[in-house]
């Protein structure tokens, strides 16, 4: 299990060769790429700036890719989030889980995603056309995160 | 008791800094009366810390709810709901 | 959409940046490798070779790629995937799907693998430890794609 | 009628070709029908296409149900479920 938080952008091909390189169980990779939109509750968006707080972050995503690891029969996971100030088209995060079989890999792909957006410690401030101002957090994004729970 | 605590986000802009050492009164040991302590600092805290916003709390970098206990020494942080990924 | 039949090896980290290139109303790419295995069925693979049935193959991954798109708020879709003979590691299969919000791409992305699986007219055959033989489709598989069902 | 029948994988490896043009018997218009009558060419038709075995059926490169009907001139091929991916 690997996490990085980083301002540099990342080589999703790299990274994806890297995590299941010479492991022939590997017969799954799920992976997600989130991206800057240039667009966002209908102002243009110029740049996007994330803030974090970093005594907590890497241990909060270390620690949603073992629930992940716990509840799923997959083989590792990666999780790379940049911070910083980012334009359109530039890339946010990568979530990307090995397994055997696919189904395993899809679904801790995705609880990854959903708990990192309600869990881990990271702010999004926009600069658009109308100003600047901090992302507000999305009522789907709780409940996307809630359906995974007991 | 010696806390440290960290503002982040909108909180940290409104309240201007990003850290600071309390020394807590006796009676505040947990993060709700944290809070409303907080909140007695005047407008931009009252408006920050009585409940009409929602803040998020983490004790030395976990995420807690507002029950939780607070010890001396510990790192207690303030921000808003996460909006990473 | 773009759906491709080939012998020849992919590379994901160009497809993917292919896939959501200079469109910034792309804000999430999920995506799906699948990939040979040294063991199945407790014996050891040493080459899987994949037939298919030209004439129908590229359609059949079309027509669920457009599935998916009447579906599903996404922008596009990237389907490989390999005939011929592979080694364990060898990459098989590439699904890609982009979107504005997560939650279609990743939808999407496991709706074409789970039609994929059970429709596009693709069989493997194994050589094993124990000699050769045709894989079985599996009952998980067909119940993967029945969930989607109405 | 004249139609052109594919087999694919373990099919094509039990009948030993690939591919054959059939004249129809007049009464032969469904896959039903024609795979029962393709199963009264000998043991290795019959042990295919009596029900034992799934073997699925495509017309003119979909994928079809026992029930559908075939026309003059169609391709109808057989395989056993598929297992790509």
């Amino acid at each position: 299990m690997s996490v990085r938080v980083q301002t540099a952008d990342f080589d999703v091909g790299a990274e994806l060769i890297q995590l299941r390189a010479h492991n022939p169980n590997v017969g799954a990779v799920a992976s997600f790429i989130g991206l800057v939109r240039d667009l966002n509750d209908a102002n243009k968006v110029s740049t996007l700036t994330l803030e974090h707080y970093p005594a907590m972050t890497e241990k909060s995503l270390l620690a949603i890719a073992q629930q992940a690891k716990a509840r799923w029969d997959i083989i590792d996971t990666l999780i790379i989030h940049r911070v910083g100030t980012l334009q359109p088209l530039d890339q946010i995060v990568l979530v990307a889980v090995t397994s055997a079989h696919r189904q395993a890999a899809f679904q801790a792909c995705e609880f990854i995603m959903d708990y990192l957006k309600t869990q881990a410690p990271f702010w999004k401030k926009e600069l658009t056309d109308a100003g600047e101002r901090w992302v507000e957090a999305k009522a789907t994004d709780d409940s996307a995160q809630q359906r995974w729970q007991p | 008791m010696q806390i440290k605590v960290l503002y982040f986000a909108r909180i940290k802009e409104a309240v201007n800094y990003s850290s600071e050492e309390i020394d807590l009164p006796a009676d505040i040991s947990s993060v709700t009366s944290l809070k409303n302590w907080l909140a007695l600092r005047g407008d931009t805290w009252a408006n920050l810390f009585s409940g009409k916003q929602v803040v998020r709390a983490a004790i030395n970098h976990e995420l807690v709810d507002d029950m939780a206990v607070i010890h001396a020494n510990d790192e207690v942080a303030f921000f808003p709901p996460v909006t990473g990924g």
